[in-house]
C-alpha cells in the first residue's frame, strides 16, 4: 500500500515535472514592434525611440518604425520600456509584467506600452511578414530517406554511394 | 532423536506413465536425523518416487499420481519443487546445478541471497535490495561448516574448485536453508575419488546427527550400507525389500536388486560359438558425457551375441560409441585381427563394423527425412551403392528407384508400420523407428554390429519383434552382434556372455545362466567385488 | 473446414497475408490506372533478375548453416569477375561467360575461406555471416580504390583513383540474357525468355546436385549433422561444399542482375543485398534450416512482385510512395518470424 | 595446479585477450604521426567524443550481464529518444528544459519498446544477437511509417521547420539549435586549452555509479545468474524470461537517453539514419574497448571510446597523407568498424564452442587412474 503510494507519487511527480519543463521551457520569439497601432479604438503613436529590457537582460534600441526579435523562454516576464527621444534621453519609464501563452511568436507592442496601455501582448499571426523562425541554415529536404549503411558517427558526408535499387532504372531492392 | 516418530511418511505410492505402470504401491517412513538408503536398477522408480517427493511437474501433467505423503502426519501435496523446498526438502541432483562463475556463497545462496533496503525498492520493487556480501559469505560459511568436510573458500569461484569441493557447495546449498529437515542425495559420491567419498559420508553422518533425515541414493552397496541406518530395495517399481542395516549385507541387496522371480525371463541356452576372437579391445577409454569409460579390455567371439550390462552413467554406452568413433576415444581395438583406427566413424564403417545407437531421434534417424533415405543412406555414402551412373559416370545420381524397393524389402521383412516408405521417419512410432534402424545397420551388412539399447523406450510388444529380429539375423547371417542394454533380462535372453560394466571399467562377465546375486554385486560399485573377472 | 486450417498451418500467415497482399495489388491495377501488362513484365523481369540470387541460400540452409546473409562475399566474387571482364574489354554473351569463369576462382576461395570459419563458429553462423558479409563489402570498398584497373568506362573520370561507384555495362554484357529469344506479347508485356532459361539452368544445376551422392550428404548433413557423422559424413567437409556453391551462386546471381539492371554497382552497392534474398526465401516457405527450388520461385515471385507492384500502385491510390518502408517492413518482418518460430529441432 | 609456464602463459592469454585494444593502440601510434593533429587537438576532440558516446555505451552492458550479448536492438531505444527529441522541437521547448523533457517522454516510449523486444528475444533464445540486429531493421521500418508518412498527417506537427515541404513527414535532416548543447554548455569548465562539459560528465558519471551500484542489487545478480545458465536460475526459482526482459527494457530506456545526450551535442537529427548508425558504433566501440559479447565492464567503455573514436578523427587525414586519398582512410575506418564486430564474434563462437566440447580425453584418461 505504501509502495503503491510512493509509486503513484513518482508518477505524479514525473508528469509534473514534465508539465513543469513544458510550460517553463517553452520557448518564445518576441517580436518588438515600435510602429503606431490602432488598438480598441484608441491611436497609439510610436515614440521616437525607445529601450526595452526584458527580464534584467540587456537593453535594445528600437527607434520609430523599426522591429527587432528577442528570444524568450517560459511564460512569465517583466518587460521595463524607457521611451526616449531622438537624442537619447529618457522621458518616461514604464515596468509591466505580461505572460506568453499560445502560439510560438508574439509581438510587443512598443507604442501602446508607452501609453501605458493593456494589450501591449498579441499573439503574432501574420503570415507573410514573416513566415517561420527558420532556424539558419536548415538542411536540405529530400522526400525520400535514403538509407546509408554506414558514415562517420554523427558528422560529415557518408563515402560510399547510397545502396542501389535507389532511383535506378529498375531498382533491385536491396536495402535492408 | 532416531527412536522419535516419524515426520515422512510415503503410503502406497503408486504411479503410471500412459498406462505404463512404474511405481508399485511403496510406502516407507523416516524419522529425523535417520539415513535411508535407496537402491535399485534403472528404471526401477528411484527418480520417478523423488520426482512424486518434490511434486515435480512432469508428474503432474501425467496424471498424477497415488497414494498419500503424510508430511508430521498431515498429508501434503506438493504442487512445485519450490512448495517441497519451502517444506524442509532439498535435494541435490546428479549433475552439478552449480553456476561455474559464481563464488561458492554466490552459488549458496542463490535466489536466496541476504538483502538490504535502499530508497529504489519502493519505486521499482523488491529485486532492487542491495546484495549483503557480508552476511551472504557469513550464511555460506555457516552451512559449509555445519556440513563440515573439507575446508572451502566461499569466496572461490566455482570454477575453480577441484569437483569434490563442487559437490560439498552443491550440499551446502540446500543446508542453508533453516528449516532443512530431508535431503535426498542422489548418486554424491559417483564424481568423487575414494578418500573424498569417505568425507562425505562423514559428513552425511553428521548432518544425521543434527536431526536432518537423509535419503541416500547410491549404486554403491558398500558405501550404503556403511552410511544407512536402513535400507529400501526397489525393483521394478515396487518396494522388494527394507532392512536395518545392520541386519542386511551386499549380497542380499545385489541379490533383490536385480533378482526375478524364476521362470520369468528365458534364458538364453545354446552352445556358445568358439570360433576364435572376431573383436578385441583393450584399454579402451571413451570420453562420452554421462557414460565415461575409463578403462575398458574384452573379446568377443565370432558369431556370438556379446551383451553389455550395468547401472546407467557407469559407461557401457560409451563403448559402442567410441569404438565406432562418435566420441573421442583411445586404447586398441582390434576387429578381424586388424586395428580399427578410433575418431573416425567413416573407418569403422569401412572395417565392417555397424552401429544402432542408442539415442534414435538424436543420433539414429533424420527424422525430417523419407523412411527409404534413413534406411540405405549409410550404405549409399559408404558402400557406393543405390548410386547410378550419369553422363558416361561423371556424375552419380541417386538410384530412386533402387533405394525404394531396397527400403520396401526391409519394410517388409522387419515388418515396420507405415504408410510407405516415403514417409517421414518422426511420423513412425517408436518400436518402428527402431526397426528402421535395424534396417539401416543391416543393409550395410556388417560382419559385427553393436546395438545399444534397442528396447528403450518402445512398447512391450515391439520389443519382443527387435529382439528376436535381432536373433535372426544373428543366427540367420552369422553376424557378430555386441548388444548393450540396461534391461539384464533382455541381456539373459538374447546373449551368449554378458559383461557387466561398473564405472567405466569391465567389473566381470557371465554367462546369462548365473544368478542374478551374481549380476547384482558386479553392478554393487567398486567394493562390492574381490577382484576383476576379466573374461 | 479442417483443411483450410491445415492449409493455413502449412503455409503460415504471413505467406498467406503475402500472397493475398500481391493479389489485390494485381487486382486494383485497372482502379489505380497502372497497366496490368507493364507490371506483369516489370514483376517477371525482377523474378528473373533476383531469382539467382534467392537461390543462392538453398545450399547453405540445407546444410544446416543457416540464411546465407554472407551472401555480399559472393557477391564481391561476382564484381570481381564483371570488372575483370570489362577491363579484358570483351562483349556480348561471352562476357557474361567470361565474367561468370573469372568470377569462379574467387567464390570458391572465398567460398573455402568462408565455410572453414562458419564451421568453426558452429551455433552463431547467421549473426557471423551478417558481419562477414559487411565487412567483406567495406575491404573491397578499399579494394576498388587501390586495384589497378585501367579500363577508362571504369576508372574515376578527372585525375580520380580508383573505380567509379556505378560502371555501365552497356557494350558489354547489358541484357545479354534478358534480350535472348526475348518475347513480345503485345505493348508492354515482355517476358525475358533468355534469363529465364538461364536461371532454370541454374535451379536444374542445383536441383540434380541435391540428387547426387554429396548432394545427399548435404542435406543429411543439415537435417541431422549427428545422423550424417555416425553414418561416416565429414560434417565440415560438407558444410564447406555448401558454402562454396552458395557463394558462386552468389557471384553468378549478380551477373545474371547487372546484365539485367545494366550497371555494376561497387563500394556499398552490395551492403544489404542478402536481406531481400533472405526474405523472398522465407516468404517462398523455406525455414532457417530447409529450403528447396520452389521455395525460391515462389518466393521469389511473391517479393519481387510486392517490390514492384507498390510503387506503381499505392502510388497512385494514395498518392504515396510507400514502397521503400513496405519493403522495409515485410522483409525485415519475414526474417523476424523465420528467427522466433520455435525449431523442431530445438538445440 | 602450480603451472611451471605460468608468466609466459599468463603474459599470451593477456596479449589474447586484449588483442583487439592493442590493436587499435598499435594503428593509432602509427597513424597519428601521419595525420598531423595536434596532441591538444586530439584530446580536446576526444573529451567532446568521450562526453558525446560514453552514456550510449554504457547501455549496451546490462544485456551483455544477463547473456542476451550485443543488444543490437539498442537502435529501438535511439529512436525512442528522437521521438522525445521531435516532440520537444514541435513544440520550441529550448534549452536544458527540451533536452530534460525529451529524456523524460523517451522513458516511457523506450521502455515500452524495450518490452517488446524482450518478448521477442525470449522466443529466440540462443540467437538473441541475429534476432535484435533484424529486429533494428524492421523497428526502423515501423519509424519511417510513423515518422516519414503519420507524423504531420495523422500526428499533428505544428512546427513548419520539422515538415517536409509536400506537407506532411519530418525532414531528413532537423536542426536541433534550440538545444543545442543545452547541456554541455550548461556549466563548461576550462581546464589550460581544453573545455570540460561539467553536467554531461556528471550524468555520464551517474550513470557508472548506477551501473556499479545495480551490479550489485539483487536483479544484478539474477541477471548474473541467467546469464550464466538459464536452466539452473530457473531451477532456483528466478524467473529467467523476465529478468531477460527487464535487462532489455533497462538497456532501451537508457539507449533513448543517451541518443539525446548523443545528439544534443551534435546539434543536428538525421531523422532517418542517426540511431542506426549509432548502433553500430556504439556496438564497436564498445568491442574495442577490449569488451567481448559476453563480459564488459566501465572500464571496456571509456577506453573503446577513446581508442575508437581516436581512429576515427584521425583515418581520414592519415590516409590522405599517406596514401594520398581521404576516401581511403574513410573506408578503413567503416571496414574497422565491421571487422571489429566480425571479430568480437568469432571469438565469442569460437570460445563457446570450446566451452560446449568440455574436459579433453586425455584428462578423463587420467582421472580413470586415480
Amino acid at each position: 500500500m505504501r509502495r503503491l503510494l510512493i509509486r503513484s507519487l513518482t508518477v505524479a511527480v514525473a508528469v509534473l515535472l514534465g508539465v513543469y519543463l513544458f510550460i517553463f521551457g517553452r520557448g518564445y520569439t518576441l517580436i518588438l514592434d515600435n510602429n503606431a497601432v490602432d488598438l480598441g479604438g484608441t491611436r497609439y503613436p510610436a515614440p521616437a525611440a525607445a529601450e526595452i529590457v526584458v527580464d534584467r537582460r540587456g537593453g535594445i534600441e528600437i527607434f520609430a518604425r523599426e522591429r527587432d526579435t528577442i528570444s524568450l523562454k517560459g511564460p512569465f516576464h517583466r518587460v521595463e520600456l524607457r521611451v526616449m527621444d531622438r537624442g537619447g534621453k529618457v522621458l518616461s519609464t514604464v515596468s509591466r509584467n505580461f505572460t506568453l501563452t499560445g502560439s510560438p511568436t508574439h509581438e510587443l507592442l512598443v507604442a501602446p506600452l508607452a501609453a501605458g496601455a493593456a494589450g501591449f501582448i498579441r499573439e503574432f499571426s501574420d503570415e507573410p511578414l514573416l513566415s517561420a523562425p527558420v532556424p539558419a541554415g536548415s538542411p536540405g529536404e529530400g522526400p525520400v530517406p535514403v538509407p546509408v549503411p554506414a558514415g562517420s558517427p554523427g558528422e560529415g558526408p557518408v563515402p560510399a554511394p547510397a545502396p542501389a535499387g535507389a532511383g535506378g532504372p529498375s531498382p533491385g531492392g536491396t536495402g535492408p | 532423536m532416531k527412536s522419535s516418530p516419524p515426520f515422512l511418511e510415503l503410503r502406497n505410492i503408486s504411479k503410471d506413465f500412459f498406462g505404463n505402470r512404474v511405481l508399485k504401491e511403496v510406502s516407507f517412513s523416516l524419522r529425523p536425523g535417520e539415513i535411508l538408503g535407496l537402491v535399485g536398477e534403472n528404471g526401477a522408480g528411484k527418480s520417478t518416487l523423488m520426482k512424486i517427493l518434490f511434486g515435480m511437474n512432469v508428474i503432474h501433467s501425467t496424471g498424477g499420481y497415488g497414494g498419500t505423503i503424510l508430511l508430521d502426519g498431515a498429508p501434503v501435496r506438493f504442487a512445485s519443487p519450490f512448495e517441497a523446498l519451502d517444506a524442509g526438502i532439498g535435494m541435490v541432483h546428479q549433475e552439478f546445478s552449480l553456476l561455474p562463475e559464481f563464488t561458492a556463497a554466490e552459488n549458496i545462496l542463490l535466489n536466496r541471497e541476504s538483502v538490504t533496503y535502499n530508497p529504489l525498492v519502493e519505486v521499482f520493487g523488491d529485486r532492487l535490495k542491495t546484495l549483503d556480501r557480508p552476511a551472504m559469505r557469513d550464511r555460506a560459511r555457516k552451512a559449509l561448516s555445519r556440513l563440515g568436510g573439507p575446508s572451502i573458500d566461499e569466496g572461490m569461484r566455482v570454477a575453480e574448485m577441484p569437483v569434490g569441493h563442487k559437490q560439498f557447495t552443491e550440499i551446502a546449498r540446500e543446508l542453508d536453508r533453516e528449516k532443512i529437515r530431508l535431503l535426498v542425495l542422489d548418486e554424491p559420491t559417483a564424481v568423487l575419488t575414494e578418500s573424498e567419498a569417505e568425507i562425505l559420508l562423514a559428513s552425511i553422518r553428521k548432518l544425521a546427527d543434527q536431526g536432518i533425515a537423509v535419503i541416500f541414493i547410491s549404486h554403491r552397496l558398500k558405501e550404503v550400507l556403511e552410511v544407512a541406518d536402513r535400507v529400501v530395495v526397489l525393483r521394478d517399481g515396487g518396494l522388494v525389500h527394507q532392512a536395518e542395516a545392520s541386519e542386511t549385507d551386499i549380497a542380499v541387496l545385489a541379490e533383490k536388486m536385480v533378482g526375478r522371480e524364476v521362470g520369468t525371463v528365458a534364458v538364453r541356452n545354446r552352445e556358445s560359438p568358439s570360433t576364435g576372437t572376431v573383436l578385441e579391445v583393450e584399454n579402451l577409454w571413451v570420453d562420452m558425457p554421462g557414460e565415461t569409460v575409463r578403462k575398458v579390455s574384452f573379446s568377443v567371439r565370432k558369431g556370438e551375441i556379446f551383451g553389455i550390462g550395468g547401472l546407467a552413467g557407469q559407461g557401457k554406452l560409451g563403448i559402442p560409441n567410441g569404438i565406432m568413433g562418435l566420441f573421442p576415444a583411445g586404447g586398441r581395438v582390434l576387429f578381424e585381427g586388424s586395428p580399427v583406427p578410433l575418431g573416425s566413424p567413416k573407418k569403422a564403417l569401412d572395417a565392417g563394423l555397424s552401429f544402432v545407437s542408442e539415442d534414435r531421434r538424436g543420433v539414429g534417424l533424420l527424422l525430417e527425412e523419407p523412411l527409404d533415405w534413413n534406411i540405405v543412406f549409410t550404405a549409399m555414402q559408404n558402400q557406393n551403392r543405390f548410386l547410378r551412373p550419369l553422363l558416361g559416370g561423371l556424375v552419380r545420381w541417386r538410384d530412386d528407384k533402387a533405394i525404394a524397393a531396397a527400403a520396401q524389402e526391409y519394410v517388409r521383412r522387419l515388418d515396420i508400420k507405415c504408410t510407405g516408405v516415403g514417409q517421414r521417419a518422426q511420423e513412425l512410432s517408436g518400436g518402428n523407428q527402431q526397426k528402421v534402424c535395424l534396417a539401416k545397420a543391416f543393409i550395410s551388412r556388417p560382419r559385427l554390429l553393436f546395438v545399444s539399447e534397442p528396447t528403450r523406450g518402445i512398447d512391450v510388444g515391439a520389443k519382443k519383434l527387435v529382439l528376436d529380429t535381432l536373433r535372426m539375423h544373428n543366427e540367420e547371417y552369422g553376424t557378430t552382434i555386441v548388444m548393450v542394454s540396461s534391461e539384464l533380462e533382455e541381456l539373459k535372453s538374447v546373449c551368449d556372455r554378458i559383461a557387466i560394466v561398473d564405472e567405466g571399467r569391465v567389473a566381470g562377465i557371465l554367462p546369462p545362466s548365473a544368478r542374478a546375486g551374481e549380476f547384482g554385486m558386479l553392478m554393487a560399485g567398486k567394493a562390492g567385488k574381490d577382484g576383476n573377472h576379466h573374461g | 473446414m479442417d483443411r483450410i486450417r491445415e492449409f493455413i498451418a502449412e503455409t503460415g500467415w504471413p505467406r498467406i497475408i503475402i500472397a493475398l497482399f500481391l493479389l489485390s495489388l494485381f487486382l486494383a491495377t485497372p482502379a489505380a490506372r497502372v497497366r496490368l501488362d507493364s507490371s506483369i513484365s516489370d514483376t517477371l523481369i525482377r523474378f528473373g533478375m533476383n531469382g539467382v540470387l534467392v537461390l543462392a541460400m538453398v545450399p547453405m540452409i540445407q546444410s544446416g548453416c543457416g540464411l546465407n546473409f554472407g551472401l555480399p562475399l559472393g557477391i564481391v566474387a561476382g564484381l570481381l569477375g564483371g570488372v575483370i571482364t570489362i577491363e579484358i574489354g570483351l562483349s556480348g554473351f561471352v562476357a557474361f561467360l567470361a565474367a561468370i569463369a573469372f568470377a569462379t576462382p574467387f567464390a570458391v576461395v572465398f567460398g573455402w575461406g568462408y565455410g572453414r570459419l562458419l564451421n568453426r563458429v558452429k551455433g552463431s553462423e547467421m549473426m557471423i555471416a551478417t558481419y562477414v558479409g559487411f565487412s567483406s563489402v567495406a575491404f573491397m570498398c578499399m579494394m576498388w580504390l587501390l586495384l589497378p584497373f585501367k579500363s577508362p568506362n571504369m576508372i574515376w573520370g578527372y585525375g580520380g583513383t580508383g573505380l567509379r561507384t556505378t560502371i555501365s555495362v552497356e557494350g558489354y554484357y547489358l541484357w545479354v540474357l534478358n534480350d535472348f529469344l526475348a518475347l513480345r506479347i503485345g505493348e508492354d508485356l515482355r517476358v525475358p525468355v533468355g534469363m529465364f532459361l538461364f536461371f532454370a539452368l541454374m535451379c536444374l544445376l542445383v536441383w540434380s546436385f541435391f540428387r547426387t551422392k554429396t548432394g545427399t550428404a548435404l542435406t543429411a548433413v543439415g537435417s541431422n549433422p549427428e545422423y550424417a557423422r555416425a553414418s561416416g559424413i565429414d560434417v565440415d567437409r560438407m558444410r564447406t561444399i555448401s558454402v562454396i556453391l552458395s557463394t558462386w551462386l552468389g557471384a553468378v546471381g549478380i551477373l545474371v542482375y547487372q546484365q539485367s539492371f545494366g550497371f555494376i554497382q561497387l563500394y556499398m552497392g552490395p551492403f544489404y543485398m542478402a536481406f531481400p534474398a533472405v526474405a523472398a526465401i522465407l516468404i517462398g516457405g523455406a525455414s532457417v534450416h530447409k529450403a528447396d527450388i520452389p521455395n525460391v520461385l515462389v518466393g521469389t515471385f511473391l517479393f519481387q512482385g510486392i517490390l514492384t507492384m507498390t510503387p506503381s500502385v499505392m502510388n497512385s491510390l494514395i498518392q504515396t510512395d510507400m514502397s521503400e518502408v513496405i519493403r522495409i517492413v515485410v522483409s525485415n518482418g519475414m526474417i523476424l518470424y523465420a528467427l522466433t518460430r520455435k525449431t523442431r529441432r530445438a538445440s | 595446479m602450480k603451472n611451471p609456464r605460468f608468466t609466459r602463459a599468463g603474459a599470451a592469454a593477456f596479449l589474447m585477450d586484449n588483442a583487439v585494444p592493442l590493436l587499435f593502440v598499435l594503428i593509432s601510434a602509427v597513424a597519428i604521426p601521419f595525420s598531423g593533429f595536434s596532441a591538444v587537438y586530439l584530446i580536446q576532440e576526444l573529451l567532446v567524443r568521450l562526453a558525446r558516446n560514453s552514456f550510449l555505451v554504457l547501455a549496451l552492458l546490462v544485456p551483455i550481464m544477463a547473456g542476451m550479448g550485443l543488444n543490437f536492438g539498442m537502435t529501438l531505444g535511439a529512436m525512442a529518444g528522437e521521438i522525445g527529441l521531435l516532440f520537444v522541437i514541435n513544440h520550441h521547448i529550448t534549452g536544458v528544459h527540451g533536452v530534460a523533457l525529451a529524456m523524460l517522454l523517451s522513458v516511457p516510449l523506450s521502455a515500452l519498446v524495450g518490452w517488446l523486444t524482450g518478448i521477442v528475444l525470449n522466443k529466440a533464445k540462443g540467437r538473441e544477437m541475429v534476432t535484435s540486429f533484424i529486429l533494428a531493421f524492421f523497428a526502423n521500418g515501423i519509424y519511417q511509417l510513423m515518422v516519414l508518412y503519420g507524423m504531420g498527417s495523422i500526428i499533428p506537427v505544428g512546427n513548419p521547420a520539422l515538415v517536409l515541404s509536400r506537407g506532411y513527414g519530418i525532414r531528413n535532416a532537423v536542426n536541433l539549435v534550440e538545444i543545442r548543447q543545452a547541456l554541455d554548455n550548461l556549466i563548461l569548465v576550462r581546464l589550460g586549452p581544453f573545455s570540460i562539459p561539467l553536467v554531461t560528465v556528471l550524468v555520464i558519471t551517474g550513470m557508472c555509479l548506477f551501473i556499479l551500484l545495480f551490479r550489485r542489487t539483487k536483479l544484478g545478480q539474477d541477471m548474473r545468474a541467467v546469464g550464466g545458465d538459464m536452466a539452473i536460475a530457473e531451477a532456483a526459482g528466478i524467473d529467467v524470461e523476465r529478468t531477460r526482459t527487464l535487462s532489455i527494457v533497462i538497456s532501451t530506456v537508457l539507449a533513448g537517453i543517451g541518443m539525446i545526450v548523443y545528439l544534443q551535442n551534435v546539434g543536428t537529427l538525421n531523422t532517418y539514419n542517426s540511431h542506426e548508425q549509432v548502433g553500430m558504433f556504439s556496438i564497436a566501440a564498445l568491442l574495442v574497448g577490449g569488451a567481448s559479447v559476453s563480459r564488459a565492464g566501465i572500464a571496456n567503455v571509456f577506453l573503446g571510446v577513446c581508442l575508437f573514436h581516436l581512429m576515427f578523427i584521425i583515418s581520414p587525414t592519415a590516409g590522405k597523407n599517406l596514401i594520398g586519398s581521404a576516401m581511403l582512410g574513410e573506408y578503413f575506418r567503416v571496414f574497422i568498424s565491421y571487422g571489429v564486430i566480425s571479430v568480437a564474434l568469432v571469438l565469442y563462437a569460437l570460445r563457446r564452442q570450446r566451452g560446449r566440447a568440455g574436459a579433453s580425453p586425455g584428462e578423463t584418461a587420467g582421472g580413470g587412474e586415480s
